[in-house]
């Protein structure tokens, strides 16, 4: 299991279109939001590599500005 | 359960992404706060040392994920010593063994052959069937099993049924032989009943302690915290440190000795005689609760028959004879030990042989003697012991708040389960022996077996269970939670060959591949700690329960479980002669496991759940496999050895009340504790106005022992030139098969070291952290040479750690044991030192 | 060696002024290098807590000033304690180091890291290991140094190679138990060579105890300030003798209930 | 061909020799070239480091010094720049650089005048006095790489990288036109004896082989082309790396004393 915390940021103007991008991103998911634009995001996965793809995949999204990854847990379950 | 712990991981991610946001989302915020809460938090005790620190364990999805010194706790209130607080990582290191291995060559059990994986059905079969040839061929005296302070009470007293009643073979014997024999003798000899007399609350009554062989301040480094805070608290107290060498206990010494080894013996007499001579005797104590005793001397070594030293010794073959002699006779007999007498033998200081004997003397200095390997593990470790109580005795210095001799335990269990239970050679539970008719027969009326089941003779104890494998009269063999081949003494000579004798058949039950485990024949995996329902009795007659927290890893069982599924394997008529079962018909065509364990008594407790004070539910392994409550069905036909058998003063607690509890101190008598045996309005078995009775005895007496000084079994000469110690360090545990692999007791301690004095060094021409050779008659090991840090050696005396498998310290050492307990002297032996 | 002009008299066709020209375009350039090669001097030094220096090295800048940079003194460590500054280490390049949570300073009695030195950069003089300085322990966090907390771990202490010298406990009664002693490290830096044993050992996830750079660990007392009672111990008596001192008045009997007062 | 390989040779054998400690455990050698100790008796120091911590202040020590007198003495005796064709790792990124660079035809965007290693030198000893440290050693490139490649530093890569591109993108040998340790070496080289001289002079063709391969073309001028000037390559420059006598063929040059005539 791997759960990545990413803080988005997206142009103002753009907030409510990117947001509605992440949700329909996998694994992806927008816990909060301010109009400066900046997001709080979680994404996860099952592996490290997938869940380091889908964060660099933030980075391409139309509006997106930058997405840095501030917080980064992995373990083995079961 | 997953489900929760990746939403608390995801609220964490979201509480941690927001900070950085700057961003408020106070849900997240809380959520993640409450990650803690879903931890179950349970009690049990440490499994360390014997000082018995009770621990909250935190589980969580079905590991355990922290813990925490329980602040309640009487003995420890919330501390523990950095071995307690890696606690929860023992069971996780990478090496666990999960699946029974078995030595097979070509698919079949070959002894030369490779360690293989096969199911416990084939493990338990082979063993089954090599203890029942043993058997057949050589008759019961042929099984052993080496046991453990380590288990736990119900292991300990399932294992003495299995082997005393089922097999019919005393060689039962544990670790703690090892390591508290000496120290059951002496108490069983003086007091006839074994364990101190007082208890831990004696840390904070006494006006001065004197530690004799003891550093507590590494080895029970909780009560020396304990300790510390009384003299630190209290100026008046006095603290005095005897070794052989300078250890981290002469921090806090008031008066630090340091005398040549063995003659500890020569100091206890000196202050008896010094006692005497300076009229400090409590004649009244001494008058009404003692009597004179004048024991065999030149015993011998407890080597083998064949070995010089012990042909040479008249009373070799009895070492524990005595006669009765008067006050005067004894008196006559310790004034041979004079302070110039005295100060000659030991080479201490004469200023501080009588500061010591002044504390002891004084009428109001209430004084605790502590001690633990130094005179347990000692040629002469019975007469040790028996000299200090001999000191308490003669003061009236004993049973009461702040006065009295205390052994302390290296195990945690070594009372409650190697000595409660009985699972000495000679033992039964609850202070009976084997030799007495009356004890075996009430064994055998509480176990349902017939009469004459429980042999007579004294099995084979730890030293002689080695001597027999390699000699071929003991050839099936079990051993369980313990790792000997690390511990016992002259691995090379007389250990290693019984385990590799062709004609005899190891096993060996453990967590981990220790070095036991890699010279077995079968290999058990086995659960550990709160994988399992567990018991354990400290040194202060507290016994602390606890659940199973968490299952056991892969395939790996219970102790409990791989005795009692060995139990089904043997039918009654495979290991009972036909006279035997004549006398119960009944148990024809049953199998030990029917006859010890589905008696109708140990089972009788049916499934239940198990419940915490705040309503968690528990899970007992071996309940689910065998359909009743072993645990308590065990334990309740045991507590009635104590309730109801022929010596007094043994009586526990109900099964439920433990639980309950933070451990209670026996005896337990009218749901009340007892804290200073012996000793009236303390111990409810003391009759009124007889202010103290040692019950055990039947005159109520206690025996002081004339006993003098005698030489040990080997000193350095020109080639062997230096004494040799072997001991523990604090961060690590005994053989280090559970600390050193906790990464960070690793780092901490990685190596065992030689301790050497830096002139010894220098004279050898040797360096500090140059690698040298230990060598002694019997072996060799590789160390390298510390002449600084925490021991300080004097001239003459080097010390070796035995935690470190890559150091088998116990290749050095000499099976010289006390011939009267059969404990080995880890502490002394000649070796030498060179470059390696 | 007279000067750099005489040496290049080889060159014919290069004109004086042509000279001059080349000169001014080197030395702009070699300043430049030089400020870039500077500043990373005084960075190195900066940040230089993270890296202790071997035995008998000084003062981070008389070491600057006076290693080769040949790592001989890392050849001759048989413990791999110390290390040689890559290009992009925060210390300068090339030179010793080591960190003593990876791998802490052994103390070697025969100093094999200083006999390799050939350029005096460890003082030869520093023939007594006991008396080298390479850093000042410090216990840096008390609120999770485990003897702080009541536990009875003390393994910086019995790691440390000049225990009850360098680094002592210091016992203080455990008031939230009631019945059980604080054992506090102590540092003395009259003793601590800076080793590193203690950091290493430390079992917390990070190190309780760090060594530290003697100057950014040590404080400074006042230079006026002495302390009384050394300085009472030193001379053996009062600084001031012959001081008048009354007797106090007491009452010749002490009634039972009063308590009574020593003088 | 012959002089190139024993170069080569001799390169690759220098650092097969501290390499051997290292990977084979056999320490005929310790230290790198910035200061070593061969057989645990000779010490080398590489005297521009030495002489960088005597500006910085520091007083020389019997070894450090006793090491540099031995190399300096060496190389006064064998030609200064002989290290650096001989001896130091750099020469062999260099030569590739310049290699390929003539290979693929790339013109250089940079030119040092031959004054510029002395006035780099200049520097190399005043910013030690300036700044009372051997700062020179912080980015020095010839110590760094060599230490990098005994020591296992990934250093030795991103230098070694940078130098080859240099040299190849921006200036023909580049780094060792204005090196101040070759700049060093150059001073001593003025007063040797061992030098190359152009002895056959008169079968000089003017094919230019001889400017082509060597590293320091401006040295060869005088001696092969003023008659009235001595045949011998005087200049400290000279590395005596005996391409020239390799690649001529009319066998023009050979090795000798700068006395012969």
């Amino acid at each position: 299991m791997n759960i990545a915390g990413v803080v988005v940021q997206a142009t103002p103007a753009d907030l409510t279109a990117v947001q509605a991008q992440l949700e329909a991103m996998d694994g992806v998911e927008v816990h909060g939001a301010h109009e400066s634009g900046r997001l709080v995001v979680t994404v996860e996965g099952d592996g490290y590599r997938e869940t380091s793809d889908t964060v660099l995949r933030l980075h391409q999204l139309q509006g997106v500005l930058t997405a840095s990854l501030v917080y980064q847990h992995s373990e083995d379950i079961g | 359960m997953k489900l929760s712990r990746r939403t608390f991981i995801k609220a964490n991610a979201v509480a941690a992404t927001a900070v950085a946001a700057g961003i408020s989302l106070p849900e997240a915020e809380a959520l993640a706060k409450e990650g803690d809460q879903d931890i179950r938090w349970d009690k049990a005790p440490c499994r360390f040392c014997g000082t018995g620190c009770s621990v909250l364990i935190g589980t969580k999805d079905g590991r355990v994920v922290a813990t925490q010194g329980d602040p309640d706790a009487p003995v420890n209130r919330g501390l523990n010593c950095i071995k307690g607080y890696f606690l929860s990582k023992i069971m996780y290191g990478r090496d666990r063994l999960k699946t029974p291995l078995l030595r097979k060559k070509n698919g079949t059990y070959d002894k030369e052959g490779e360690f293989t994986p096969v199911s416990w059905d084939e493990a338990l079969d082979t063993m089954a069937a090599k203890f029942k040839e043993a058997i057949k061929k050589k008759g019961p005296t042929s099984v052993g099993m080496f046991g453990s302070g380590q288990w736990t009470v119900f292991e300990g007293y399932a294992a003495s049924k299995l082997f005393k009643g089922g097999l019919r073979s005393n060689n039962l014997d544990p670790n703690a032989r090892h390591c508290m024999a000496s120290a059951v003798a002496a108490f069983i000899r003086t007091f006839g009943s074994d364990e101190p007399m007082g208890c831990y609350d004696d840390l904070e009554h006494a006006d001065g302690f004197v530690l004799w062989g003891a550093n507590m301040s590494e080895m029970h480094p909780i009560l020396w915290s304990r300790l510390t805070d009384r003299r630190l608290t209290a100026p008046h107290v006095k603290v005095a440190v005897l070794s052989t060498f300078e250890n981290r206990s002469f921090e806090l010494a008031d008066l630090g000795i340091i005398f040549k080894p063995q003659t500890d013996l020569v100091i206890l007499n000196y202050i008896a005689n010094y006692i005497i001579e300076n009229g400090a005797v409590n004649t009244d104590f001494v008058g009404k609760h003692v009597r004179f005793k004048k024991g065999n001397t030149d015993i011998g070594y407890g080597l083998r028959p064949e070995d010089e030293r012990q042909k040479k010794a008249v009373n070799a073959s009895k070492a524990g004879g005595n006669v009765d002699i008067s006050f005067a006779e004894y008196k006559k007999f310790v004034a041979d030990y004079t302070l110039d007498k005295a100060h000659e033998m030991t080479g201490v200081a004469k200023e501080q042989l009588l500061d010591l004997a002044k504390m002891y003397a004084d009428p109001k200095r209430r004084i605790v003697s502590y001690w633990t390997m130094g005179f347990n593990q000692h040629s002469r470790g019975t007469w040790a012991n028996h000299l200090v109580y001999n000191i308490h005795l003669l003061t009236g210095k004993i049973s009461e708040p702040g006065n009295g001799p205390f052994s302390l335990t290296g195990q945690p269990s070594a009372c409650g389960t190697a000595r409660e239970v009985g699972t000495f050679a000679h033992r039964l539970p609850a202070d009976l022996v084997v030799k007495k008719e009356a004890h075996r027969d009430f064994t055998e009326k509480i176990w349902k077996l017939p009469k004459g089941t429980i042999p007579a003779k004294p099995g084979y104890h730890a030293v002689l269970q080695n001597r027999m494998l390699k000699d071929g009269k003991l050839n099936a063999y079990w051993v369980m939670c313990n790792n000997n081949v690390q511990a016992a003494p002259n691995l090379n000579v007389e250990t290693l060959p019984g385990y590799r004798n062709p004609e005899n058949f190891i096993v060996v039950s453990d967590p981990y591949p220790t070095v036991t485990a890699m010279a077995a024949d079968l290999i058990l995996p086995t659960a550990m700690w709160v994988e399992k329902e567990g018991a354990y009795g400290n040194a202060e007659r507290r016994s602390q329960f606890w659940r199973q927290q968490v299952d056991a890893p892969g395939e790996a069982k219970t102790d409990l479980w791989q005795m009692l599924e060995f139990a089904k394997r043997l039918k009654v008529e495979e290991v009972w002669p036909e006279e035997l079962i004549a006398q119960k018909p009944e148990y024809r065509g049953k199998t030990l496991y029917d006859i010890l364990y589905a008696n109708g008594q140990v089972n009788k407790y049916p499934k239940q759940k198990i419940v915490d004070g705040a309503g968690n539910e528990y899970r007992s392994a071996e309940m689910d496999h065998f359909g009743f409550y072993l645990h308590k069905g065990l334990y309740e036909e045991y507590r009635i050895f104590g309730l109801e058998g022929p010596k007094k003063g043994h009586e526990l607690g109900t099964f439920d009340d433990y639980h309950r509890s933070r451990g209670l101190r026996w005896p337990v008598v009218d749901g009340k504790e007892t804290l200073w045996r012996y000793r009236e309005g303390y111990d409810p078995h003391v009759a009124k106005g007889s202010e103290v009775q040692f019950y055990g005895n039947k005159d109520n007496r206690a025996k002081i022992f004339a006993l003098p000084y005698e030489p040990p079994a080997e000193s350095p000469d020109i080639e062997y030139n230096l004494w040799l110690c072997t001991g523990r360090v604090l961060e690590h545990w005994h053989s280090g098969s559970m600390t050193q692999r906790v990464p960070e007791l690793y780092r901490a301690v990685p190596h065992a070291v030689l301790f050497m004095h830096p002139d010894d060094a220098k004279e050898r021409g040797l360096r500090r952290g140059m690698s040298v050779k230990i060598a002694s008659r019997r072996g060799e090991v590789t160390a390298s040479v510390e002449t600084r840090g925490r021991n300080k050696m004097p001239k003459g005396m080097v010390f070796l750690p035995w935690f470190d498998a890559r150091r088998l310290a116990n290749k050095l050492i000499l099976d010289a044991t006390c011939p009267i307990s059969k404990e080995t002297d880890f502490k002394k032996c000649a070796v030498k030192v060179e470059r390696a | 060696m007279s000067g750099v002009g005489d040496k290049v008299k080889g060159i014919k066709e290069t004109s004086r002024r042509q000279f001059l020209a080349d000169g001014a375009k080197a030395a702009c350039g070699a300043a430049l290098l030089g400020i870039g090669a500077g500043f990373g001097a005084s960075q190195a030094g900066a940040s230089s807590q993270v890296f202790l220096r071997p035995p008998g090295a000084g003062l981070d800048s008389d070491f600057l000033a006076s290693c080769l940079r040949c790592g001989q003194c890392v050849r001759a460590c048989p413990y791999d304690t110390l290390n040689l500054a890559g290009l992009f280490s925060s210390t300068a390049t090339g030179t010793p180091y080591y960190q003593p949570r990876k791998v802490a300073c052994e103390m070697c009695e025969d100093l094999p890291c200083i006999k390799a030195c050939p350029s005096g950069a460890l003082d030869p003089g520093l023939t007594d290991v006991t008396k080298a300085r390479m850093g000042l322990a410090v216990l840096i966090d008390q609120e999770t140094c485990l003897n702080y907390l009541g536990l009875r771990c003390g393994v910086c202490y019995r790691a440390c190679p000049q225990i009850d010298k360098a680094l002592t406990l210091d016992t203080q009664h455990n008031k939230r138990s009631g019945k059980h002693t604080l054992f506090l490290p102590k540092i003395h830096s009259e003793h601590c060579t800076g080793c590193g044993k203690c950091e290493q050992s430390c079992v917390l996830e990070t190190s309780a105890i760090k060594v530290l750079p003697r100057a950014l660990a040590k404080g400074e007392l006042g230079h006026h300030y002495r302390l009384g009672w050394e300085e009472k111990a030193k001379k053996g008596e009062s600084l001031i003798p012959e001081v008048l001192d009354l007797p106090d008045r007491m009452p010749e009997f002490t009634p039972p209930f009063l308590p009574e007062v020593k003088p | 061909m012959k002089w190139l390989i024993l170069r080569r040779t001799s390169q690759l054998m220098v650092l097969g020799f501290f390499l051997l400690g290292p990977l084979g455990d056999i320490w005929w050698i310790s230290g790198s070239l910035s200061g070593s100790l061969i057989l645990k008796v000779l010490p080398l120091t590489d005297p521009l480091v030495f002489l960088q911590t005597i500006f910085a202040g520091h007083p020389p020590a019997d070894m450090a010094l006793a090491g540099a007198l031995i190399v300096i003495s060496f190389y006064l005796l064998v030609g200064g720049r002989v290290f650096c064709s001989w001896v130091c790792p750099v020469n062999i990124i260099a030569d590739c650089a310049a290699w390929l660079r003539d290979k693929i035809g790339i013109r250089g965007v940079l030119f040092f005048s031959n004054s510029s290693r002395y006035w780099l030198l200049a520097m190399v000893c005043g910013l030690a006095l300036a700044f009372q440290a051997a700062v020179w050693e912080m980015i020095n490139p010839v110590t760094i790489f060599s230490r990098g490649i005994i020591f296992g530093l990934t250093g030795a890569v991103v230098v070694g990288a940078t130098l080859f591109f240099f040299d190849l993108l921006l200036g023909k040998r580049g780094w060792c036109q204005i090196c101040p340790t070759g700049a060093f070496y150059s001073l001593l080289g003025h007063l040797s004896p061992l030098k190359v001289i152009a002895s056959g002079r008169e079968q000089c063709d003017q094919c230019l082989a001889c400017y082509k391969v060597c590293p320091e073309p401006q040295v060869l001028h005088e001696p092969l082309q003023e008659k009235e000037a001595s045949p011998v390559i005087l200049s400290g420059q000279c590395t005596n790396c005996g391409r020239c006598i390799d690649v001529c063929p009319q066998s023009v040059f050979t090795f000798g004393s700068r006395f012969s005539k």
